[in-house]
């Protein structure tokens, strides 16, 4: 192998830190330069993500029931028993895939920023390396240090290079992360001074094996809802969610489709990571007297619902796609509820799926603000007919947020829908009423996404938009990979599920062990 | 007579410190509070070099030359510093250099 | 005599010409004499590190302070005060603060120094640490200590610069 | 069997040509001469003939007492969990999934082709009327903005369907179900620039969606029960008695099978615009007639009939009770609505949804408890015959549209029948055939089946006699509005001089497909080979069989009705001997009579009426209209269903969205944004403080206060000594509050 496989990962979080040098060597003048170079080291980034993945499949990783790759392991701040320990497996390897795909392709969006071009391009690369930090790493201090290092840059290229509102915008995205990781960081203070003495008191494999606080069940739920109480922000989990719609609609559409892309799966994923092994006792048991995977199940179907009613009712045309997108998480919060294995695989492939196809409507959005420079729905029109190549990718990305068979989003809804109806009444109460009023969701989604694409693509072409010329190569090319994963993916979806399959299945064991008779 | 004991050590270096405290406050010239700056790291290093010698350990004697280093460092700056402020405002009273701020 | 006698003459001493030069340092009138006095207060600090058994930093206390900078601050002094040379000590009020402030100070540390370190025992004699410090600074503290090298050596850049004549 | 994979092989070829071509068209439809239409074209007259080929071998295999079923199945989708593990930690209540045929040892759930006498009927529906289509549209929209994706969407449709047919599980069967959906979406919103037809898309998709949900619930259901797709291991499952649990929704007491059963057919209710879902089908009209005459008359709409009959066994004789009357009332329902229509292709669209209205009573009154056997071969039946004379119907209005220059409402015709003769022949032929011309077509036989199976039905089970009037009544509707419509365009005087002027006969590749149909849409279609009505086995009877779960056949479920279903029927079956069993396709003879003589009677009423009214016009239509007027008006409202949805539903669900939008504004939003307020609130009296208390404790000089305003310049004023003074303070104040001296 050309990169051997311990030295992958930390190749795939550090190359964006050397594009950070390469562009802060280059003059700013030199803007094509910068923005040639960023795509170029993300493109390294996802060769390199490509190359993981082949390596895992390679290594058996699909058949190895959630054993971790590539794992690299050092101390780092020994005093507090701080490692470097990084690994992948399933979850991780089909996330940082996703990372370096949507990072590379969003590169080519931002290539329309004019303004400081510099700075963007090196945030965007330390974003990069913060996000796929978060993927990699297996010790909780290094977790949380990623976590905050992307949340820094990403307030930058909201507030910097966002819209009129970017500074509000900017500071409550920061302000609601910050409350979250303030929680985690609190979370993760208690488990050192709980295991400071064993000297592991980070490494999730060891807390995983410990279970923390087992026979303190009060502070363990603490921990558990400090935890997810952080993701949950990310996710973002209803009554959470007011940051995504404002960051959203300002950020710049490269950062849109980043934030969409990767940074709401990083609430899901670390729910996966940290919630679910962690604390297995509140995950499998009740909190305050009310089963664990039941509240999190309510949440999931008022995101589902409460997002695709809030969609209906807007008329920006970004801020429709950001609560289609709390709509959509609420599938993942469903899935990771019902704990069986269709539902837990259905909530990883919505995650990943979502990823597709949020990123491809946030691209499409910014292929008309670019023209319009506005995004109020009722103001377009009959931009159907007259962009037919955009039109086209339009159809499949509206339609793969909106669940049609055949592309990807539908068959994770469909894996949620079942595992969750099929859930064990004894491990999530009122299953198959949840799953009922939550497939009320499918019309309500195909309400609003339909009524917009009415309203912006069909019926006459307004006057002033005959002038637009139809999507050009770059937004061709940042489109089509992600309108073929759609396709792809929704007619082999086992190509993705294998990935995380044994994974999710060994996680499922470990929470409920095939003994004890569920 | 008593013996000299680590407490005496301590008591000389919080009489500098203390001095030192009293110099920067006095002063109004930026040399003076430079020269009350030096009694302080001086205090300290008495009182790091005191504590070496009582529990044996040269840690502290290490520490004391870092600090002399840095002091060396400082006072090179801030000489420097003092000098500018002297070619801008023609004076190194600190006072009047805070009032032309306003 | 025994040498714990000799100690302690030497060091009741060395701390009468700190009090001494240290007063005039604080309160004398004159900058240049504060600066000559505070002369004495550095060699009185030296001599107590050769009491403590800190051969080398004693010597270094007498190259660096003395040598170094003493003779800085006396450029600096000539370089920025115009003749008469005067000091300048703040207004009664602030004076009296101050010492009061320093009082406090000295009060406050002799507090602690008493509560956590009264009557503890003699400080044994010292052999030379001179060796033992090598190895430690060439050793151990080999990082920190090129790293204050590179501290001393940028400051001293810094400060080149920023005293370099402007032409404009 | 030696043939096996040579048909599976065949289908899967079927399957794949229409992709195929549906992939190249839409790549590359710019580049090709044409825009491709020809390889649209081709690729499905290919399918077509191996979709006759299969037709043939299974004529055959039945020829020889054989009945043709084939299976193959692949890996898919991975589900549920392994089997070693899924003994214990299957899910609840579903069979181990070792003995489920859908399911691989891995847990992926299989999917796959079933290849019986039905799929062969359909593959043979689809793949000719689609071919017509095809070739028809290549004439119709010449010229069109969008040609090329015409015929992308027209072959993904194809795809669709035949994925549809050939579908050996309910998982992949919603898939295309869906697909076909959105093809329809794609084709009715063809011509978007113009609202109604943007509005009708959605609706059309909106509307199905909702049936979709119910059959999403259904196969929710089953597949929790089952824990597999597969339609085999459904009524495996079900025979065993699986799925019995009763389940109360709303205050109804079910089994659970009853209520899945109910949610597919709420599935089927939205695709087959049955009521009360039927309303989105007569505004699909907007989109070009040949996508009519496919999707919204032969093809899409009978997938619901076609997924009620393919899981006809599952039914529980409630259920199908439902379906009956459900399909009764549809039938009758629209077939008044179509009286009153202007507009041609309205009134086909209505009788359509009374036709599939039709086939859901024949489905309905075919369940193999206490049914009959011949409602069920009927229901299926008249989907075929049907697909081929109202695809006929919707081409030979396109026709006529087309030489009118796209004008639609009837009474801008008038005596086209000298100006399209073919059109015209070709179109009476079909009418005939829907409103049942005896013996000469094709619709004759399998409607009057129908409207035979509900009579008998009635009389086995005579609370629910109304099922066979409602469906006579309606027969006679349909023959009276399809002669107004005949009479009205093709007889008369012309109406509109300039339109009738410029009128004139389609071009071949619009006429071929007409003729072609005409002559499937003649009675040799439907009858048996002898021509001696229902005598013996006609070739459709050979070919469907209905699948039968019961092992005893006495058991009846349905309530009430049990014990005189079972007194209805024996002595009867027993009088006629061993060719009326229960299973028996034939109709028992009283039935057939009825049925017989009430529909050629109605049939007779419909045409002399029409005749009256608008031929001889010696009844007054306004005149009629006049003296029923709040009748007339209520059908030409279409008994007022868009509106009652629009006030009931799509109105208060539009006010709840922005309702839920302000409540996220100024509610959720709101408390974030005043915890912002507040921190900001909290450190600007921090500030404050900072000012006035501690900054006056140290100075306590005047000055001070001319520093008001900014902390940030306060804690900047270069006042080296302040800041010492404060430490010392504030160092001495610790000292003493915490070491009590």
């Amino acid at each position: 192998m050309v990169v051997p496989d311990s030295l992958l990962l930390t190749l795939i979080t550090f190359v964006p830190i050397v594009g950070l040098l390469v562009i802060l060597c280059i003059p700013s003048r030199a803007a094509a330069a910068i923005r040639w170079t960023s795509a170029g080291f993300t493109g390294i980034v996802f060769v390199l993500t490509c190359l993981m993945l082949g390596r895992y499949f390679a290594l058996g990783g699909p058949s190895s029931g959630g054993m971790f790759y590539f794992v690299v392991k050092a101390d780092w701040i020994s005093t507090y028993h701080i490692q470097y320990y990084m690994g992948a497996d399933g979850l991780s390897v089909s996330l940082i895939f996703l990372t370096g795909l949507l990072s590379f392709l969003a590169c080519f969006a931002a290539f329309g920023i004019q303004k400081g071009v510099k700075g963007f391009h090196a945030m965007y690369q330390l974003l990069v390396c913060g996000m796929m930090g978060v993927f990699c790493a297996k010790d909780l201090f290094l977790f949380y240090v990623f976590w905050e290092l992307m949340l820094l840059p990403m307030y930058f290229l909201i507030g910097v290079w966002g819209g009129p509102r970017r500074e509000y915008a900017a500071i409550k995205f920061f302000i609601y992360t910050l409350v979250g990781s303030v929680l985690m960081l609190l979370a993760m203070l208690a488990l050192y001074f709980q295991y400071r003495h064993t000297g592991r008191p980070f490494d999730i494999d060891f807390l995983i094996e410990q279970q923390p606080f087992r026979t303190a069940l009060g502070i363990q739920q603490l921990l558990f809802w400090a935890f997810f109480i952080c993701f949950a922000i990310k996710i973002p989990m209803f009554p959470f969610h007011t940051w995504l719609p404002d960051a959203h609609v300002e950020a710049p559409t490269a950062i849109s489709v980043i934030l969409a892309g990767v940074l709401l799966k990083m609430g899901g994923y670390g729910i996966f990571r940290i919630n679910l092994p962690m604390f297995m006792d509140t995950t499998t048991g009740t909190t305050l007297g009310v089963s664990t995977l039941y509240i999190i199940a309510v949440f999931g179907l008022i995101n589902i619902i409460y997002g695709a009613f809030c969609a209906m009712a807007q008329t920006d045309f970004k801020k429709l796609v950001a609560y289609s997108s709390v709509s959509h998480m609420g599938y993942v919060l469903l899935g990771i509820a019902a704990m069986n294995r269709a539902a837990v695989n259905g909530a990883v492939f919505q995650m990943f799926n979502h990823g597709l196809s949020s990123a491809m409507l946030f691209l499409l959005v910014g292929v008309i603000y670019d023209r319009a420079h506005h995004r109020e729905i009722a103001r377009f029109g009959g931009l159907g007919a007259h962009m037919p190549r955009y039109f086209a990718l339009a159809i499949i990305g509206f339609f793969s947020s909106l669940g049609l068979p055949g592309l990807n989003g539908f068959i994770s809804e469909v894996m949620v829908f079942l595992g969750a109806f099929t859930a064990d009444e004894r491990i999530l109460p009122y299953a198959r009423v949840i799953t009922l009023m939550a497939s009320v969701g499918v019309v309500l989604t195909a309400g609003y996404i339909l009524w917009c694409m009415q309203r912006v693509y069909l019926g006459e072409l307004k006057p002033e938009y005959k002038a637009f010329p139809d999507a050009n190569a770059i937004e061709i090319f940042t489109l089509a990979p992600l309108a073929v994963l759609c396709i792809v993916l929704g007619i082999f979806p086992n190509l993705a599920l294998r990935v995380f399959d044994g994974t999710m299945v060994s996680l499922i064991h470990q929470l409920y062990p095939v003994a004890s008779g569920f | 007579m008593y013996p000299i004991t680590l407490t005496h050590y301590l008591a000389a270096g919080a009489f500098l410190f203390a001095m030192g405290v009293v110099a920067c406050i006095a002063r109004r010239n930026a040399v003076g509070i430079l020269i009350g700056i030096e009694l302080i790291l001086n205090a300290a290093n008495v009182n790091l070099v005191a504590f070496a010698r009582y529990w044996n350990n040269l840690d502290g004697e290490v520490f004391a030359i870092i600090v002399i280093i840095l002091a060396a460092c400082e006072a090179a700056v801030a000489l420097a510093i003092i000098i500018n402020l002297f070619r801008g405002f023609g004076t190194v009273e600190v006072d009047y250099a805070s009032k032309l701020k306003e | 005599m025994s040498p714990e006698i000799v100690q302690a003459v030497i060091f009741y001493f060395l701390a009468a010409m700190l009090v001494v030069s240290c007063a005039i340092v604080v309160f004398s009138h004159s900058i240049v004499n504060a600066c000559f006095a505070l002369l004495f207060t550095l060699l009185a600090v030296a001599g107590f590190y050769a009491l403590l058994g800190a051969d080398f930093l004693a010597v270094t206390q007498v190259v660096v302070y003395v040598g170094g900078i003493l003779v800085l601050l006396l450029f600096g002094i000539l370089l920025t005060s115009p003749l008469p040379i005067v000091l300048g000590v703040a207004t009664r009020r602030t004076y009296y603060l101050a010492v009061a402030a320093g009082a406090a100070v000295f009060a406050m540390l002799m507090i602690i120094v008493r509560a956590f370190w009264a009557g503890q025992p003699a400080v044994p004699e010292q052999q030379s640490t001179l060796e033992a410090l090598g190895m430690l600074l060439l050793g151990k503290y080999l990082f920190p200590f090129e790293f204050a090298s590179l501290t001393l050596l940028a400051a001293l850049i810094g400060a080149a610069y920023l005293v370099r004549r402007n032409d404009r | 069997m030696a043939m096996a994979d040579y048909f599976i092989h065949l289908c899967i070829a079927i399957f794949l040509l229409p992709l195929t071509a549906f992939v190249v068209v839409a790549l590359f439809h710019r580049r090709l001469p044409r825009h491709g239409d020809w390889i649209v074209i081709s690729f499905m007259g290919v399918a077509l003939i191996l979709a006759l080929v299969i037709f043939a071998g299974a004529l055959n295999a039945a020829a020889h007492q054989q009945a043709l079923r084939q299976h193959r199945s692949w890996e898919w989708l991975l589900l549920n969990f392994p089997k070693a593990n899924s003994a214990e930690t299957g899910v609840a209540g579903a069979a181990a999934p070792s003995a489920l045929e859908g399911v691989s040892p891995a847990g992926a759930v299989r999917v796959g082709i079933l290849l019986d006498g039905l799929t062969a009927v359909m593959l043979v529906v689809v793949t000719v009327v689609s071919f017509l289509v095809f070739l028809y549209s290549s004439a119709y929209l010449k010229g069109d903005v969008r040609y090329g994706r015409y015929y992308a969407c027209l072959s993904l449709f194809a795809t669709s369907m035949l994925g549809l047919v050939l579908s050996d599980n309910l998982l992949t069967l919603y898939i295309f179900w869906e697909l076909v959906g959105f093809c329809s979406y794609l084709l009715i919103g063809h011509w978007f620039e113009r609202k109604s037809a943007a509005d009708a898309a959605i609706k059309a998709f909106i509307t199905t969606r909702i049936g979709d949900v119910g059959m999403l619930i259904g196969i929710l259901l089953i597949y929790s029960s089952v824990g597999s797709f597969r339609y085999e291991d459904i009524f495996r499952y079900v025979q065993e008695g699986g799925m019995s649990d009763s389940v109360s929704i709303l205050g109804l007491e079910g089994s659970l099978r009853f209520w899945a059963a109910v949610g597919l057919f709420f599935g089927a209710m939205g695709k087959s615009a049955q009521f009360p879902l039927h309303v989105w089908l007569p505004d699909a009209m907007e989109g070009p007639t040949p996508v009519s005459a496919l999707i919204h008359a032969a093809t899409m709409v009978a997938a619901g009939v076609y997924l009620v009959g393919r899981m006809h066994p599952f039914f529980p004789p409630e259920a199908l009770l439902f379906v009956a009357y459900i399909g009764a009332i549809t039938a009758a329902l629209s077939a008044t609505i179509a009286l009153v229509m202007d507009d041609i292709k309205k009134v086909l669209a209505y009788s359509t949804i009374s036709q599939l209205g039709y086939m859901m009573l024949g489905l309905g009154v075919g369940g193999e408890v206490g049914g009959v056997a011949a409602g069920f071969l009927f229901g299926l039946f008249h989907l075929t015959t049907h697909a081929f004379f109202k695809a006929g119907l919707f081409l030979g209005s396109g026709s006529v549209i087309h030489a009118a220059h796209h004008e639609q409402s009837m009474w801008q015709y008038g005596g086209l029948a000298r100006k399209l003769p073919v059109t015209f022949a070709t179109f009476l032929i079909f009418t005939l055939s829907l409103c049942g011309f005896p013996y000469l077509t094709s619709g004759f036989f399998t409607k009057d089946g129908i409207i035979g199976a509900a009579l008998q039905f009635g009389m086995q089970h005579p609370s629910h006699r109304i099922l066979g009037w409602t469906a006579l009544g309606a027969a006679g509707l349909t023959s009276f509005y399809m002669f107004r419509l005949i009479f009205l365009t093709f007889f008369g005087r012309p109406r509109n001089e300039h339109l009738y002027h410029h009128a004139h006969e389609s071009p071949w590749a619009m006429v071929l497909p007409l003729l072609v149909l005409a002559v499937l849409s003649l009675g040799f279609v439907g009858s048996n080979r002898t021509f001696g009505l229902l005598h013996e086995d006609s070739w459709f009877s050979t070919l469907v069989k209905r699948p039968s779960l019961v092992a005893h056949p006495a058991e009846s479920a349905l309530p009430a009705e049990s014990a005189a279903a079972a007194h209805g029927m024996e002595p009867v079956a027993a009088e006629h001997g061993a060719g009326h069993t229960a299973d028996s396709i034939h109709l028992l003879p009283e039935a057939h009579h009825q049925a017989l003589v009430g529909s050629i009677t109605v049939f007779l009423a419909g045409l002399i009426g029409a005749a009256l009214v608008y031929y001889f016009q010696w009844i007054r239509a306004d005149a009629i209209a006049r003296i029923f007027r709040p009748v007339y008006v209520l059908l030409l409202n279409k008994w007022y269903m868009d509106h009652l949805y629009r006030a009931c539903v799509i109105l208060p669900y539009l006010v709840f969205c922005y309702f839920i939008r302000l409540v996220d504004t100024y509610v959720i939003d709101a408390v974030v944004n005043f915890w912002g307020w507040a921190g900001r609130a909290g450190a600007w009296l921090v500030g404050r403080m900072d000012l006035e208390i501690v900054d006056g404790a140290v100075n306590g000089t005047a000055w001070s206060t001319g520093f008001a305003g900014r902390i940030l310049r306060l804690t900047q004023t270069g006042q080296v000594r302040n800041y010492i003074l404060i430490l010392v303070a504030g160092a001495t104040a610790l000292l003493l509050l915490f070491w009590k001296i």
